[in-house]
């Protein structure tokens, strides 16, 4: 008997628990080509702001041991643009899109929330709070429980829809994070975003990235990320999706073990364009080989 | 498209340059001259991102056994810089590689009949050689190769053997001219009557010195760009260049991997 | 003309820049065999307590992408038995030899700085403020700058070698923590230490390590130490030792383009043993290669 | 030592299980049976950390050619379980290993005369077979050889070229008895009047199982233990086992790598 994949995430009804990681997979188009998007449990697309984001000069990317650092500056196009060329695509997919999105105030934050809200094609709201808050000196969101809890409750007075809260990993205590947000109202908290990071090219002597630091991801990152998941599925009652450096099914069912009720894919999809499609094919066929009836089953059953 | 292919021969052709062919699904003969591919090189996460490279020619392969069916393969011509080409040059016939593409957008092979100056600069002549293939078919085609030493001269029997006029220079003057490709090049526009249309590969510098020179003579340029890619498709905005609007308070970036790697050279922005 | 490759480190006359990382070189002997250790600048001995410490139960290592956990537990022999069967080995080596310790308590830091303030063969002290404070329901020093404040001012009032803090990177804010440490007396920092993480055996559905987490090292955190050492440098004004992945020439300088006037090379040590002494050869190589005179001309010379 | 080797052959010797061949400086041969290397597998960081062997033979190798001096070798014999064991089983003749041993504590060869019986478990026959060569010169020796299946019994025809008689149990029944080897052994003891010395190496549960029926019949017993390494020299604590006297209040912790990986049983704490 085929297992039960599905998974009832903080109200969104998804066919299967792997998502693609915002920022890796543009607005889901990009990557038709390569991915039935009809078999993975949804997409996130790139981070979206009210107005439309330059991004930072290049070099934006470079590769690390292990990983890579990106610094991309959150370049989108804005939610009118998004609404009038990428809207249309998210209708004709079967499969939920979810929405990443950020601001510089709680205010940009909240408005931001409530016209996505209006937006029928978009079933669920990420929150990306890795960002300098401009009105408290740059201090970003994600990194004062006080600032995240505000944004927070900004958008979830603004939005009914689903809301996931994207946690950063650059805290001393990712805990007291993830519950700020789920006090102040997310249904669901994924974690993690990129850890800070840097690379100097010794034959220049100048930063690689033209931003001078950027955010490292890939399978380096995942022992940081699985443990991160692991202290806040004992510590909070909502939802988790994992993400960080996952590669294949087994990174995927480790993230589950671990208290992930979702995962997304992020830098693996450059490498294998697939991998999403591939993790999910790959977690259906482990559960089946080792008699586990639902997927579901394994969230949290980490044994310690 | 994602294919496993085959390694066919991985020679190298100078100092640190070498020339790969592999076997491709049908469908890869439809790619056109400019676009690329994404190679992975090595199985791990060490390198952990593809790899780009341009297509320096498309062929078809048959093997040498009885009943066989011939196949489509590609060429890439590559220069040993990091791990990843370092890898890439210890492969052997047989191997396979993982590959995506044809990526981007390629050349716009331009008006008929109009001499076609083609500019490459040390491994920038890999994409040129397929478009020097499809132009001769409809132009007259010249060649301007530079490079800083001879062994940076690529392939030119190659292009003469097409009918191509090559014109070479180096900087040390260990082959051709000593000096710049482009000093070649404006000579060649200073004697030209009719129009002529430029398409140029190689380092910034020297794709800028290009773009400079067409737009003071008025001619179409095509250049092609590197740029660092995460991920081939334009999902990731890694690999942006900035368009001809571009200032900072009006950001206008183009897509490397997929609006490009080739550019009308007056949609981009020369000042950086 | 030979570079200069001699360094003083807040008192410590160094024949170079490299050392090796406390609980990667155990108390040198280990590795005297495969390192000639008078081709090192120093080496850092493994996290000393006042008692012996048993550590954690096994497994306590496993690979990672990139990197490794480690949750060693702190095991170490204590001060007597570091007096009586370590300290004749250092005395008979012509290499400063610097201790790393730990305590649980501020008072017990300060005790053990002050014996070992005693011991002429030890030429500088290491602070490893990694680790819990009983006294305070376990909040690890290193992530709270009033504790770790404390505990380098009680540490200070009781040596009056070259005192070294090791900073954690599971912090919101390394300058913050960097500029406490400093104004209570640190004579340099080192920087960083392990990032906290975890890895899973989905067969077992176990976690990897009998400790459950464990610390990241290797080339996985590369990035996000060259970031916290660029970050400190440009605001602390004490001299940095920096670490972190570091397994070549090249990564050693990097670090000293980013602001450390020395390194310490840790997880590499396991690949080759003779990692550090090879990272210093090949210092000195690209220094005389690139015609510069001192290496110290290097430090902090980033162009940004 | 640290040193590089060349491979002179690598050969599946059983499903899964592979044998390899390396060359080795003149001071290697002065390695003991028990004492184990450790393996740097490809060049890069994946995978990452050294991996540990034990010595399944030592010899020399005299190249064919004219005039060749004949050089020191070691063999490995290995059961690919991962991604280190995997890239080991890929290699060739001729390709290159970063090796550093020999390392740790072999094993002591007892009294002269006295029977040996040598306890292997699967892969845990590789160190025996170099103890088993040296022991033959002075004692009986008998093997006790077990495992999962036939496939997991390895290279018995050059324990017997040895004069060692051998017993072989199979959990399956595929080979030999159907069972544990350690009931073999057990008869064995019983029917020895003299004393005898066990050798062990295995997994954990057989050597527990080993240990526990060495203190039965009170005779010496020394086992061969694996740990996760990181260092393999003393340095890191990675790779500790509990001594006899450890509980979580008066730890006491023996360094498998350094210690090591050879214990007498009696020294290690069983309870876990
Ligand atoms: C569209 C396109 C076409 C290309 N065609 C060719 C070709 O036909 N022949 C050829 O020899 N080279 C070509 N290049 C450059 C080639 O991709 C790099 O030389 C190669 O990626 C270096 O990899 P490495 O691992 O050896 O070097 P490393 O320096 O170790 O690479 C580290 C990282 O930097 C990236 N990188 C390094 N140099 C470049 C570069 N010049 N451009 C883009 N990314 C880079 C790598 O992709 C990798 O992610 C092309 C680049 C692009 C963008
Ligand atoms: C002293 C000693 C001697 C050994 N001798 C032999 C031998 O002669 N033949 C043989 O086939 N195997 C031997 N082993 C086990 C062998 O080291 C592992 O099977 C091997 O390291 C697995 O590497 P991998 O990359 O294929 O597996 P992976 O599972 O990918 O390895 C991941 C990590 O776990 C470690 N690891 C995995 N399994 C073991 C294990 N059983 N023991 C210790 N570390 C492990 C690896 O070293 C590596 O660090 C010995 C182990 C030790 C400690
Ligand atoms: C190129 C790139 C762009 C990214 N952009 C965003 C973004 O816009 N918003 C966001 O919340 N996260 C963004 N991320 C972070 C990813 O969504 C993900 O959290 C991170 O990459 C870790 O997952 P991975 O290791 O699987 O890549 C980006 C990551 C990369 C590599
Ligand atoms: C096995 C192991 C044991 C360690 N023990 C200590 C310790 O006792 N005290 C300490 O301050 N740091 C300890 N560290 C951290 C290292 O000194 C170093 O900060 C860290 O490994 C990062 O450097 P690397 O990436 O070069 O290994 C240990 C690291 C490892 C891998
Ligand atoms: S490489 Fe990702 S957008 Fe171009
Ligand atoms: S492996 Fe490092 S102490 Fe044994």
């Amino acid at each position: 008997m085929k297992p039960d994949m599905t998974v009832n995430l903080a109200g969104l009804e998804l066919r299967n628990p792997v998502m693609t990681a915002s920022g890796t997979f543009g607005y889901g188009r990009e990557f038709a080509d390569y991915v039935d998007l009809e078999k993975i449990g949804a997409f996130v697309t790139k981070g979206l702001s009210l107005k439309p984001r330059p991004g930072n000069p290049t070099p934006r990317i470079v590769e690390t041991p292990g990983g890579m650092l990106n610094a991309i500056g959150l370049q989108n196009v804005g939610i009118e643009a998004f609404i009038a060329e990428k809207v249309p695509f998210l209708a004709r997919v079967n499969t939920p899109a979810i929405v990443n999105f950020f601001g510089s105030t709680p205010e940009e934050y909240a408005e931001l929330a409530g016209r996505l809200d209006e937006i029928p094609q978009v079933a669920g709201l990420e929150v990306n709070i890795s960002c300098p808050n401009v009105k408290q000196g740059g201090i970003v969101f994600g990194t004062d429980p006080a600032c995240a809890g505000q944004v927070v409750a900004a958008c979830r007075r603004a939005t009914k829809k689903p809301l996931i809260v994207k946690l950063s990993p650059n805290v001393t205590d990712v805990v007291v994070m993830a519950q700020a947000c789920a006090d102040a109202g997310a249904d669901a908290l994924s974690l993690i975003n990129t850890l800070t990071g840097m690379a100097i090219d010794l034959k220049s002597r100048k930063p690689v990235l033209a931003n001078i630091t950027g955010g490292l991801s890939g399978p380096a990152i995942k022992p940081v990320a699985l443990r991160m998941v692991w202290q806040v599925s004992r510590a909070v009652q909502v939802p988790l999706i994992g993400i960080g450096g996952i590669t294949s099914a087994t990174d995927a069912l480790e993230f589950i073990l671990a208290g992930a009720s979702a995962v997304q894919v992020g830098t693996a999809s450059f490498i294998t364009p697939s991998a999403s499609q591939e993790i999910a094919q790959g977690m259906e066929r482990w559960l089946e080989e080792h008699g586990v009836a639902r997927v579901s089953d394994l969230v949290g059953a980490l044994e310690c | 498209m994602q294919f496993t292919s085959m390694v066919l021969s991985n020679a190298e052709v100078s100092p640190g340059y070498h020339r790969m062919r592999l076997t491709a699904p049908p469908e890869f003969a439809a790619a056109r001259a400019g676009q690329f591919v994404m190679v992975r090189v090595g199985g791990g996460i060490d390198p952990l991102l593809r790899r780009p490279f341009g297509i320096f020619d498309l062929s078809t392969h048959t093997p040498l056994h009885d009943g066989a069916v011939s196949q489509p393969c590609f060429e890439m011509l590559y220069r040993v810089v990091g791990k990843g080409t370092a890898l890439l040059s210890t492969l052997h016939a047989t191997d396979r590689l993982d590959v995506l593409g044809p990526l981007g957008t390629g050349f716009d092979l331009g008006t008929p009949g109009a001499e076609k100056l083609l500019v490459g600069g040390g491994v920038g002549l890999a994409p040129l050689y397929l478009l020097a293939r499809h132009l001769v078919q409809q132009s007259p085609v010249r060649l301007f190769a530079g490079g800083r030493t001879r062994d940076d001269i690529l392939c030119i029997t190659e292009f003469e053997r097409l009918g191509v006029e090559c014109y070479v220079a180096t900087e040390d003057g260990s082959l051709g001219e000593c000096g710049l490709v482009t000093e070649a090049l404006v000579s060649r526009l200073e004697q030209l009557e009719g129009g002529a249309e430029l398409f140029a590969c190689g380092p910034h510098p020297m794709l800028k010195a290009v773009a400079a020179i067409a737009a003071y003579h008025a001619i179409p340029c095509q250049v092609s760009l590197e740029g660092y890619m995460a991920c081939g498709v334009g999902a990731c905005l890694g690999c942006v260049t900035p368009g001809h609007g571009h200032t900072a308070e009006t950001p206008d970036y183009r897509c490397v991997c997929k609006e490009g790697p080739v550019f009308p050279a007056h949609e981009l922005g020369w000042e950086e």
